[in-house]
Formats: C-alpha cells, sequence, structure tokens
C-alpha cells in the first residue's frame, strides 16, 4: 500500500471514529449509512462484480432481523409467548440476556443468512440477468408475505424487542459503532476477496459466464460462495437493525422490497458498478440526497426518488466510479496507450 | 382531506388569536401526534384527532391547565403517518428531536402505536394514546406508555359468552356453538382474535373458520362464501373501520344468515348511516356509550359531551358519535389532570403524575396498571336495532334485550 | 394445516364452490391476460421488461375515477382511459424507455422500476391512499340458490375485455403498422433494411401497450378496487402470465391469463385470503423454476 | 497409440434438421488430428457435441475412456478437455494480462487456493505465455480493442493457460492475417510438442491442416465422408466432390 493510501484509509478511519461526537444529533442517521454502506457493498458483490442483479438482497435484511430477534428472545423466554397477540406478562431482559442475546443474535443472523443463500442460489442461479433479478425479488416478496402470515414469530404485528437500556445517547453510539465495525469488515472483506484468483473468477462469470464455464470455472459454486459471503453482512446489518429499530414488522421495516431492497441497488449504481469505492461513494451521495429529499421535499420524496432511479439508470449508468475512470483513468492504474492504428502483428 | 386540515389550523389560529386576546397570560404546553389522515387508518385517524382537538379548546374555555399559580394551554402539532408503522416512527422521531415535542398524544390503532412506543420510550417521552389497544402494547415494561382504553382482547369477550347463554336458552350444550374469525392482519384485530380463541375454548367451542382479511380489507366474499357452506353460529369481523365498512356491504350482498355476527367499529365505520337495515342486529363492542353514567367536571356527563361535542363538530350531527373520538379527548383530560398535580411541566415528574392517575371521567373511570393500560373501566357490547345502537351486555349496563337470532 | 385441509375438503363436499373459484378466476384473469398481453407486446418487440406495467393499470383505473367523480359515464372510462394512457406511454417513451432499448435487460427493468415508484407517489399524491371504486348501479345475478353471484358489471367488464383483446389481435393481424410491429420483432436490423421506421414502430408500441393497460385499469375500477400502490401486484402478475405462457404467443397469454386468475383464487381458498399476494408471487416463483428445469434438459439457462 | 476422445455413432437434430448422423472418429493421444468439411456440414455442431454444450440424441462420447455425453460444460472443462470458439470469446474489458490470470485452471484448485491473491509464477506463466503468442507488448491493453487476430491468438494463450490435457480448436486461422498463419501454425505445433497438449482442429484452410495434422475426417452434410492421412485426403475424390458441390 502506498503511503498516499494508507493516509486516505487512516483519515477515513479517523472520521468515522469521530463522526458520532462531533455530530450527536445525527448519530441514528449516521448509523443507517453504514447501513446503506453495508447493504450496497454486498450488493455490489454480486451485482457489479458478478453480474447477477439480485433485486432481494432485502431478504437478508429482513430474515437477519428475524433470526437475531428470536435468537435473542428464545434464549430467555418462549418465542411463541413472547410474540403472541395475547400478550401476557411483562418481559424483561438483564443486562447479559439482553447484550448476550444479541453478540450470538447477530452472529446467528450471519451465519443463517449465509445458509439460506446457498438454498435460494441454487434454485435462482439458473436464472439470467432479468430474470434472476426478478426471481429474487420474488423470493423477497414471498418471504415477507408468508413471514406476515406465520403467528409464531408475530404475524403481521411484527415483534418488539426490549429497548436498549441505558442511556439514549450510549445506545445510539453504540448501534453507531456496531454498523461501522460491519460496515468497515465487509469493506475490507472486498477489498481483499477482488484481488483473489476467486474474485478474478467471478469478474469472469460476469463478463462471460459460457466462456468461464468453458473454462472449467466452477460457476455455480462460485456464485453460491459469494451470494452467502454477502448474505452474511447483510444479514448481521439486518440484526443490529432489528436491535436499533426495537420494533419491526413483517412488510414495512423487514422485507422492505421498495424500499431498502432498492435503494441498494441505486446506491451501487449512483457510485458505480463493479468498483470497489463506488459502493460506499454511492451510498453517501444516496444517503445525502435521500436525508434532504425526506427533509424538505416531504410528500414528494419518493417521486424524487424514483427519477433519481430513473435519471440514473438512463443516463449516468457508470456512476461517479465510472465517470471518474473515464475522465481520470490513470487515477485507477490503468495504462492508457495511444490507440495504434496499423498493429504491427 | 388537505382542504380541512388547512380548515382547521385557520381555525385553530384564528381561535387562538381571539382567545390570547382574552386570556393573554396564558403559556403553551405542546404536545405532539402522529396520527393517520390518509391510508387505510385514514377515518379513525380523523376521529381522534377531531376528539384530541375538541378537548383542548373544551379545556382552554375552561380557563386552561393550572399549574401552580400559572394557566397554560394545550397545542397539538399533528404530522400525517399515512397509515405506515414506519412513517410513524420517523415522524415521531421527528416530532421529539425537531419539534422539540416533550409530551406525545398517540397515533391511531394498535400497529401504529407499537411503531411508535419504542421511539418514546427511547427518548423517554411520556405517551398518553387512546386508540391502541392490544395487549402486546403492555407487555414489552414500558414505562412511558399510558392507554385510557380497555385492552383488546375485552372488545369482545362478552359476545362470546352471549353466544353460549344463547345456545344454551335453546337447549343446546354451549360448546356446540361454532364460531367463525375474519380479521385483519396487524396487532389490535390479532389480539382480538386471540381473545375470542381463548374465550371460545373456554366453552368448548370449536373455531372452523379462521382467516385474515386481504391487506387492503376490500373484499372479503371468498371468506363469506365459506361462512355460507359451514354455517357458524357466530361471525366475529375486525378490521377496523374498513373492515366493519366490507364486512356488513358484504354481508347484505351475499345474504348471509349467521345468528349472531359481532364486529369492532360500527361507529366510526358508520355502518348505520351507510348501509341502513344491512347493518341491523349486528352486535358492535364499544369502549364507550353515551347513555352509560360516566360524569367529570370537565366535559359533564356521558350524554352531555355527546351533546356538546356534536355542536362543536356538527358533521357528526345525524350520526352515533364513535367512542374513538370521546377516547381521545379523555386523553388529553388525562395530561391535565397529571399536569396540575404534578404542578410542574418537568417530563419526569408529569411521567409520575400520569402513572398515579386515578381518575373518573365522563368515558369511564381512569387508572393505570404498572404497564400503562386502563385497569379500571369496562368494554360494552351494543346491538343495532332499527338503526340504533343500544347496549345489550354485559347485563349491568345492559338497557335493551338482544334480537336473536338475526336473520 | 387443519384450516387447509379443511379447505380443501370443502372443495370436495362442496363442488358448486369450484365453479364459484373458476367464474371469480377467469373474471379476474382475463384483466391479468389484458396488462400481461401488453407486456408481451413491448417485451417481444423492443425487449424492454416493463415493471411499471401494473401502474399504467392503476392510472388508467384513475382516469376512469376521476372521469365519474366529475359527472362523467362510467362506460366513458375505458375509452378515454385507453387514450390519455396512450399519451401518457407515449411521453414515457420518449423520455425513458427509448434510451434504454438497447442497453442491457437489467437496465430496462430498473428504470421502469423507477418509473413505477414514481408513478404510484404521484397518483398517491393526487387522490389520495384509500382505495377506491366506481359503482355501475347494476344488479347482481344469484344462481344455484344465491350461492353463485353474477354482478351484471363484472359481465360487462369482462365483455370488454375481451373485445378489447380480439380488437388488438385483429390489429396486429390486418393493419399495416400491426404488420410493421410484427416484422420489427422477429428482427428489427432486417425490418429497418426494410425501410421500417423502427423508432416509430417502438413508439406506437410503446404508447399501445400503455393504452390496453389504461383500459384494463377503466375496466378494473368498476369491478374491483383500485389504489396508487396495487400496480406492483398487477405487475408481477403480468410477469407470471407472460414468463408462463412465453413472448410472442398472444392466444397462449390470455390462456395462461385466465389459468393464472383460477390457480390464485383456489390458492386463496385453500391457504385463506391472507396469502392471496404470497400465491401469486409463489406461483412466479413456480413458473420461474418449471422453466428453468425445462431449459436445463437442454443445457441452457433461462435468459 | 491410444485414443483420448472417442466418438461413436453420435446423432444430432435441431428440429427436423439432423446436423450430425452417426458419426464416429477418435482422437490420438498426443497428436494434431484435424476435421474438415464444407460449410453447413456439422462440424461445429460436432465439436459442441463433445464440450457438452447440447445433449446429444443418441451414441457415445468418451474423454479418457470415460463417458462424457451426460456431462454439462463445465463438467467436461474440469476434466481438462477445453475448446476456443469460432468467435472468439475473450474478456474484452480487460486487459490480457487479466485474462491470462481468469484463465488458471481454477479445477486444479480447492477453494482456499481460490482464495489467494496470485502469486509471483502466476504473473510470470502469464507473461510468458503472452510471449508465446506474440502478446508480450500489448499486454497491458484493453483486449477488446485488439484486433481480430490478436483477440484469436489471446484466446489461445488464454486455453493454454488452463493447462488443458486435450484442447479443441475451432478455426483457429480464420480472420487472421495471411502472413501471419505460419506463425500460428508453428505455434499450434509447439503447443503440441512442448506442452503435450492434445489438438482437435477445424480448419477451413486447406494448407494450414494439411500442414500440421496427422490425422483428418471430414464431414459432409452431417456424415463422416472420409478419414486418413492429409495425402489421403487431399487425393480423395469424395472430399474433393463434397467441396465442388458446396461452393
Amino acid at each position: 500500500m502506498s503511503k498516499k493510501k494508507i493516509t486516505l484509509y487512516a483519515s477515513i478511519l479517523a472520521f468515522s471514529i469521530i463522526a458520532p461526537f462531533a455530530f450527536p444529533d445525527f448519530g441514528t442517521q449516521l448509523a443507517t449509512l453504514w447501513l446503506m454502506i453495508i447493504v450496497a457493498i454486498t450488493w455490489d458483490m454480486t451485482g457489479g462484480q458478478m453480474g447477477y442483479n439480485s433485486l432481494g438482497n432485502i431478504f437478508f435484511y429482513g430474515t437477519g432481523m428475524y433470526v437475531a430477534a428470536l435468537i435473542t428472545i428464545g434464549l430467555t423466554y418462549d418465542i411463541g409467548d413472547y410474540t403472541s397477540a395475547a400478550g401476557g406478562g411483562i418481559y424483561e431482559f438483564t443486562d447479559l440476556e439482553y447484550f448476550g442475546g444479541m453478540a450470538l443474535g447477530i452472529l446467528g443472523a450471519g451465519v443463517f443468512c449465509s445458509l439460506s443463500a446457498i438454498v435460494i442460489g441454487s434454485l435462482t442461479f439458473g436464472l439470467r440477468g432479468p430474470y434472476f433479478a426478478i426471481g429474487t425479488l420474488g423470493v423477497a416478496i414471498a418471504a415477507g408475505e408468508l413471514v406476515a402470515n406465520w403467528d409464531w414469530v408475530g404475524g403481521g404485528q411484527g415483534i418488539a424487542l426490549p429497548v436498549y437500556p441505558g442511556d439514549l445517547d450510549t445506545g445510539k453510539t453504540f448501534f453507531y459503532f456496531l454498523f461501522a465495525a460491519v460496515g468497515i469488515a465487509s469493506f475490507l472483506f472486498a477489498r481483499w476477496l477482488y484481488g483473489t484468483r476467486f474474485g478474478a473468477a467471478i469478474n469472469a462469470i460476469r463478463d462471460d459466464e459460457e466462456k468461464a464455464d468453458a473454462m472449467g470455472i466452477h460457476t455455480l459454486r462460485y456464485k453460491l460462495y459469494t451470494w452467502s459471503m454477502a448474505a452474511f453482512f447483510v444479514g448481521m446489518a439486518g440484526g443490529i437493525s432489528a436491535f436499533q429499530l426495537i420494533h419491526f414488522e413483517p412488510l414495512e421495516s423487514a422485507y422492505q422490497t421498495i424500499n431498502l431492497g432498492i435503494f441498494m441497488v441505486v446506491c451501487v449504481l449512483l457510485g458505480g458498478k463493479g468498483t470497489l469505492w463506488g459502493p460506499v461513494v454511492g451510498a453517501i451521495l444516496f444517503h445525502l440526497f435521500k436525508e434532504i429529499t425526506w427533509n424538505y421535499l416531504l410528500g414528494w420524496q419518493w417521486v424524487a426518488l424514483g427519477a433519481l432511479i430513473v435519471v440514473t439508470v438512463v443516463y449516468f449508468q457508470d456512476g461517479v466510479m465510472g465517470w471518474l475512470e473515464h475522465k481520470r483513468p490513470e487515477w485507477f492504474g490503468r495504462k492508457v496507450e495511444k490507440k495504434v492504428v496499423s498493429v504491427s502483428q | 382531506m388537505k382542504k380541512l386540515s388547512l380548515l382547521s389550523i385557520l381555525m385553530a389560529t384564528l381561535s387562538l388569536l381571539f382567545s390570547q386576546a382574552s386570556v393573554a397570560a396564558c403559556g403553551e404546553i405542546v404536545l405532539g401526534s402522529a396520527i393517520s389522515l390518509t391510508g387505510k387508518y385514514a377515518t379513525n385517524g380523523v376521529h381522534a384527532k377531531n376528539g384530541y382537538e375538541y378537548a383542548v379548546q373544551k379545556i382552554k374555555d375552561a380557563g386552561g391547565v393550572k399549574i401552580g399559580d400559572k394557566c397554560y394551554n394545550f397545542k397539538v402539532i399533528y404530522y400525517d403517518d399515512e397509515s405506515k408503522g414506519d412513517r410513524g416512527a420517523t415522524l415521531a422521531e421527528r416530532l421529539i428531536s425537531q419539534d422539540n415535542v416533550q409530551f406525545m398524544l398517540g397515533p391511531y390503532s394498535s400497529g401504529m402505536t407499537k411503531a411508535i412506543a419504542p421511539v418514546t420510550e427511547k427518548y423517554q417521552i411520556p405517551m398518553v394514546e387512546a386508540e391502541g389497544a392490544s395487549r402486546s402494547l403492555f407487555n414489552k415494561g414500558y414505562r412511558y406508555l399510558f392507554a385510557v382504553l380497555s385492552t383488546s382482547e375485552l372488545y369482545l369477550a362478552s359476545a362470546v359468552s352471549l353466544a353460549a347463554e344463547k345456545a344454551e336458552e335453546s337447549g343446546k350444550k354451549a360448546s356446540s356453538v361454532k364460531v367463525a374469525i375474519a380479521v385483519e392482519n396487524d396487532p389490535f384485530s390479532l389480539d382480538i382474535r386471540a381473545g375470542v380463541s381463548e374465550d371460545a375454548a373456554k366453552f368448548g367451542m370449536e373455531v372452523i373458520i379462521d382467516e385474515k382479511l386481504p391487506r387492503d380489507l376490500s373484499d372479503m366474499s371468498a371468506i363469506l362464501t365459506k361462512v355460507k357452506l359451514l354455517k357458524p353460529d357466530l361471525l366475529i369481523v375486525s378490521g377496523h373501520s374498513k373492515g366493519a365498512a366490507t364486512a356488513v356491504s358484504q354481508i347484505e350482498e351475499q345474504n348471509i344468515k349467521v345468528p349472531m355476527i359481532a364486529l369492532t367499529h360500527c361507529e366510526a365505520a358508520d355502518v348505520t348511516g351507510n348501509y341502513g337495515k344491512a347493518a341491523d342486529d349486528i352486535l358492535c363492542s364499544t369502549q364507550w356509550d353515551e347513555t352509560l353514567a360516566y360524569k367529570d367536571p370537565m366535559f359533564g356527563s356521558a350524554a352531555e359531551y355527546n351533546v356538546d361535542f356534536k355542536k362543536a363538530f356538527p358533521e357528526y350531527a345525524d350520526k352515533t358519535v364513535p367512542y374513538q373520538i370521546a377516547q381521545a379527548s379523555a386523553a388529553v383530560y388525562v395530561y391535565m389532570d397529571a399536569f396540575q398535580r404534578a404542578g410542574s411541566i418537568d417530563k419526569e415528574k408529569v411521567r409520575d403524575a400520569i402513572a398515579a392517575t386515578d381518575l373518573m371521567t365522563f368515558y369511564g373511570p381512569i387508572k393505570f396498571s404498572e404497564a400503562g393500560n386502563n385497569i379500571a373501566k369496562p368494554m360494552v357490547l351494543r346491538q343495532i336495532q332499527n338503526g340504533e345502537y343500544r347496549v345489550v351486555a354485559p347485563s349491568k349496563f345492559a338497557s335493551h334485550k338482544i334480537n336473536w337470532p338475526r336473520m | 394445516m387443519d384450516q387447509v385441509l379443511g379447505n380443501i375438503d370443502l372443495l370436495f363436499q362442496f363442488p358448486i364452490v369450484n365453479l364459484k373459484i373458476i367464474l371469480d378466476g377467469i373474471m379476474i384473469g382475463a384483466l391479468f391476460a389484458l396488462a400481461a398481453y401488453g407486456l408481451a407486446l413491448v417485451w417481444g418487440v423492443m425487449n424492454v421488461k416493463n415493471l411499471a406495467q401494473g401502474d399504467f393499470v392503476i392510472a388508467g383505473g384513475y382516469v376512469s375515477w376521476w372521469l365519474v367523480q366529475h359527472g362523467f359515464p362510467p362506460l366513458l372510462g375505458v375509452p378515454v382511459a385507453f387514450v390519455v394512457m396512450w399519451g401518457i406511454g407515449w411521453v414515457v417513451y420518449k423520455l425513458v424507455i427509448t434510451r434504454v432499448i438497447e442497453r442491457d435487460l437489467f437496465t430496462s427493468l430498473l428504470a421502469t422500476f423507477g418509473l413505477a415508484i414514481m408513478m404510484a407517489q404521484i397518483m398517491n399524491l393526487m387522490f389520495g391512499s384509500d382505495t377506491q371504486s366506481v359503482d355501475l348501479g347494476y344488479p347482481t345475478l344469484h344462481f344455484f340458490d344465491g350461492f353463485i353471484d353474477l354482478p351484471i358489471a363484472k359481465l360487462i367488464g369482462v365483455g370488454m375485455a375481451m373485445s378489447l383483446a380480439g380488437g388488438v389481435i385483429i390489429f396486429m393481424k390486418s393493419s399495416r403498422m400491426g404488420q410493421a410491429i410484427r416484422a420489427t420483432a422477429q428482427d428489427a436490423r432486417a425490418a429497418r433494411v426494410l425501410g421500417i421506421d423502427t423508432e416509430k414502430v417502438y413508439a406506437f408500441t410503446f404508447s399501445l401497450n400503455s393504452a390496453i393497460c389504461g383500459a384494463a385499469g377503466a375496466i378494473i375500477v368498476m369491478v374491483w378496487v383500485i389504489q396508487p400502490f396495487y400496480g406492483i401486484s398487477y405487475s408481477i402478475r403480468a410477469f407470471v402470465i407472460v414468463t408462463a405462457a412465453g413472448l410472442g404467443n398472444l392466444p397462449g397469454v390470455i390462456a395462461a391469463g385466465l389459468g393464472i386468475g383460477a390457480l390464485e383464487q383456489y390458492g386463496s381458498h385453500i391457504f385463506g385470503i391472507g396469502y392471496q399476494q404470497a400465491v401469486a408471487v409463489m406461483l412466479l416463483l413456480l413458473v420461474l423454476l418449471y422453466r428453468l428445469i425445462q431449459q436445463r434438459r437442454n443445457r441452457q439457462v433461462l435468459k | 497409440m491410444t485414443s483420448i476422445i472417442d466418438v461413436s455413432n453420435v446423432s444430432k437434430s435441431f428440429g427436423g434438421v439432423v446436423a450430425n448422423k452417426e458419426v464416429s472418429l477418435s482422437v490420438n493421444t498426443g497428436a494434431i488430428t484435424g476435421l474438415i468439411g464444407p460449410n453447413g456440414s456439422g462440424k461445429t455442431t460436432l465439436f459442441n457435441s463433445i464440450v457438452g454444450y447440447h445433449p446429444i440424441d443418441s451414441g457415445s462420447i468418451k474423454f479418457e475412456g470415460n463417458e462424457i455425453s451426460a456431462l454439462s460444460v463445465q463438467q467436461i472443462a474440469r476434466r481438462g478437455l477445453l475448446r476456443t470458439f469460432q468467435q472468439t470469446r475473450i474478456y474484452g474489458a480487460m486487459d490480457g494480462v487479466q485474462n491470462m490470470l481468469i484463465s488458471l485452471p481454477h479445477r486444479k484448485m480447492s477453494i482456499f487456493d481460490a482464495l489467494k491473491t496470485f502469486t509471483r509464477e502466476d504473473y510470470e506463466r502469464a507473461d510468458h505465455l503472452l510471449e508465446f503468442v506474440g502478446l508480450y507488448e500489448k499486454r497491458m491493453l484493453k483486449s477488446g480493442d485488439l484486433s481480430f487476430g490478436q483477440q484469436k491468438l489471446l484466446e489461445f494463450a488464454m486455453a493454454l493457460m488452463n493447462e488443458p490435457t486435450c484442447l479443441l480448436l475451432d478455426e483457429p486461422t480464420a480472420g487472421i492475417n495471411p502472413t501471419l498463419i505460419n506463425g500460428l501454425i508453428d505455434r499450434l505445433k509447439r503447443a503440441n510438442s512442448e506442452f503435450g497438449i492434445t489438438l482437435f482442429v477445424i480448419e477451413h484452410n486447406m494448407r494450414v491442416i494439411m500442414n500440421m495434422a496427422e490425422k483428418i475426417y471430414c464431414l459432409a452434410y452431417g456424415e463422416m465422408l472420409a478419414e486418413g492421412t492429409p495425402d489421403e485426403i487431399q487425393n480423395d475424390q469424395r472430399v474433393i466432390d463434397a467441396y465442388l458441390g458446396a461452393h
């Protein structure tokens, strides 16, 4: 790593640590920003690097929420009693039950989502292009609907987790750092992964899967691994969200297909698909855009969002990083040789 | 909807101007509420808002809230939560952190309350709510949530025992009663369903249909087809105003004959006004009835509240005032009482005062349990008889005999 | 589980239920088929997978609803919605679709998804989020001891849907534009060589699709209800139908539409009406899976 | 001499069109074998059948003695039987080196090997092979910008990078500048002799195939018309007729 790069990474890290203390009023927004970064980076693992545009990654987020919550509750109480509409006694959690449950829950959410990616992937990875997008979208919608009808996990009323035991500001900072940790981990993971032979192989799948097949790459296996790694991080992010939100229900907060499920795709497109920094830059830009429109264009925010998607997709598909790479190829280590007219062969 | 709220804002500002001229000495206590002005809960959201507004005005007219030697008037900031939970939570956060609201009034429906309560709890802001009845709200150990209404398992409990009673009168066993349940997939209605199933199980009754209404609550004909085939003795439908309206209109359309039909939210949906005779002999649960003998010094008796409210909101003149309005007013009244007893506008002191509430109101007695729900007030069951709501159960309050079977 | 078994049992105990379910399914299926028909057109001709399909339907419904609110007769809504949505479709084509035709397929999918979000929200802002419907005021016919009820409005709606579909089929077969559309669908480059203005054909096709959807919406508002956010469920069904029937097979699309309507009704009868949406999506997944296995037999993939 | 590929009585038809009918042939281990035939005679179909691109209707295909006709493309590729495409397939957005690195034999790696970063040896091998095909100077260029002939060479180098036991080449000289063809023949021969890769080549250019192959098969109308040494084929009247008839 060059000195310049080390300085860059160090200053970003330092900023991430200082941010919640420097801007205490925006604690929740900053935590959400990390969430967006996580889902964008992980979406790009399949979408940008492997060419499989999933519209169903939100499935892992929602499932992560439920798995984390159910593990935490299940360790201390009977889940059916806790979630039953009938209510019953008052459920309280000691600090150990809360934090212990949370740690196991979030980790469990990651692992469960990883495994479910392998199961779902082995069915859906035969689909290509738009069929894959629609198929995965279908999986996410179906999951939300089924969970909404599953009484044992609270059905349509969702689950309410205990409130963070401690004062408000510590709670905010706590969740901020949880998200930040997963965010940084997923970034470093992606950074490392793309440099490996495996990373090159999934690029090959993206650019020409038939050729990759013909070269003997275990395409299906590699696709499953990639998605399952992405799902691990998304599942953990979902698990953290469950505790941060406290109450969530299946259709609007967990399996929110047209909110976060689409946001992550837009983040990546905005920043630049298939680049390491693209999802991060895109998430930051998108989050800013969203916060601004949600605050100042209330009522019209969804129209603005739809317009942003259309404009990005139609007119600006390479995203910020793509545009930069085109303008400043030398920043990306790409050699520019003048195209030789008569190639000496 | 937009026009209406604009108008009310205009009226509120106007009245504010005038009242400031007369009682200029009074300060202001700001309450916040995210409420459903659009979306599937809009009908009741507007009812609740009217109830809040009526009480705010009434208290102002009576000289405001007296804290020490100062007087205050309530002012409520409303946002439209579009009947969506995540929106409600966002708006609650906005009310608290941007508008600096220190005291919250509840939204409409258990689902919305469920989404908002964690936020108020997180910020330690007291919320007195009047429209969230699900028991699942009161087992989370929330300290800042108080509900003036009875919890939802009580809504239709008397319908089940009535059905049992009628079965025995006609020489059959209570356990022979077959129950059909169709509810919305939301916390309130799921709690209704849980309550009815528990009660039915107590009598050994069989639940032969147990279905959820579709999300938009606009078509339950598929369920009614099954009702036609399986002929239950008791049909329970719960889905807020929209569910009630759909049920009454489609029961008529498909010519469904069930001896006993019990709904929630009949008054809020104005089923008598909208569907006339089709609504006859349907049982409706209610938190409050204007014929009940409750009274307080602010609103007078239940009957007086009924009359005065219709004067203030003429659009209700030829309807039954839904209990959603009465309990919304009661929630504001609880705040007034708590502020005065606390003698302070410090939110912790007020919270403790609310917790210690033991108050008789036009709406009924109010006393909160540890968990924050009102344990002092009973539910009543009314039947629509010739277009009028008549109390038929429990027997302590009954003014009329029940018409049975409904044919 | 008991509930499910009980519901299946009902089908055998009271065979008449089957008739009712199939009738209901065919009626709703006829309208799904219309939306799917438009989708098959744009998909086949310009390879655009339009996820805003359902929102065009809902928009057409609101056009008709708005007319009725302003005192026009409800049946007028269908032709007016057809014309208005034609115009909207044309504008959408010029602004967005024309720029995604030559791009990869995910682009069109996502662009139309953005469009869908926009349209739904604009309708929400204009008309509010309540469900709306238009009452034709016709009575309901009862058969079999009042068990089967057939509202005349539904019959009229299905009749209109059928004549619209028929009209489009005849148009595609016999008119010059119809022939140009079919030629472009087969080979756009060859069509261009033969002097067909494919840009014009594309614009026409997309507008026609939008108009068909609009008319379907105007029928739907008469017999069911609409709501700004219902679009996605019609889009999903359109995709199910087209995926099941394949492209360029218009009678197949209609048959699949009717079949899926009926299957969905059976699904919500058996699992409960709360599963309605889930049943629709599961059907999509099943169709995809079926096609996948079919392709795999030829060592091909579904793309 | 043992054979590495054994095709016996393979038939394949698309709809009503018979592309291959009862075709049998065998490719000897370590040799260069040619497949010729007029346009539309079913050569590429046979290639596709061998590498598992589509299922065959009847017959048997064996690779190293094992039946492979029921296997998929990647399963067959993982056994070391590779093919290049008539219309080259390279990763146009990447540069030459990246193309080579992607072509590392993943079939020989465990997932843990795959999760390693590229080693110095990987780069050296890539450079070496690029040099072997004469693309070393252009290795950092976006390979989509290379000429068609250079892309063919790159695809060939990628195939070598994958260390196959047997390589099926679909018209390696088509579209290549005639002045370069001799160099290409030389490289193919060297790949065969130095790396020990068995080659099975479809070729239109008679001069090329006669120069290279030890044994040649000729297809016409989907059926095996003739087989033999280059000399035998050149003098076979049926082959001459088939080519003349096709022109």
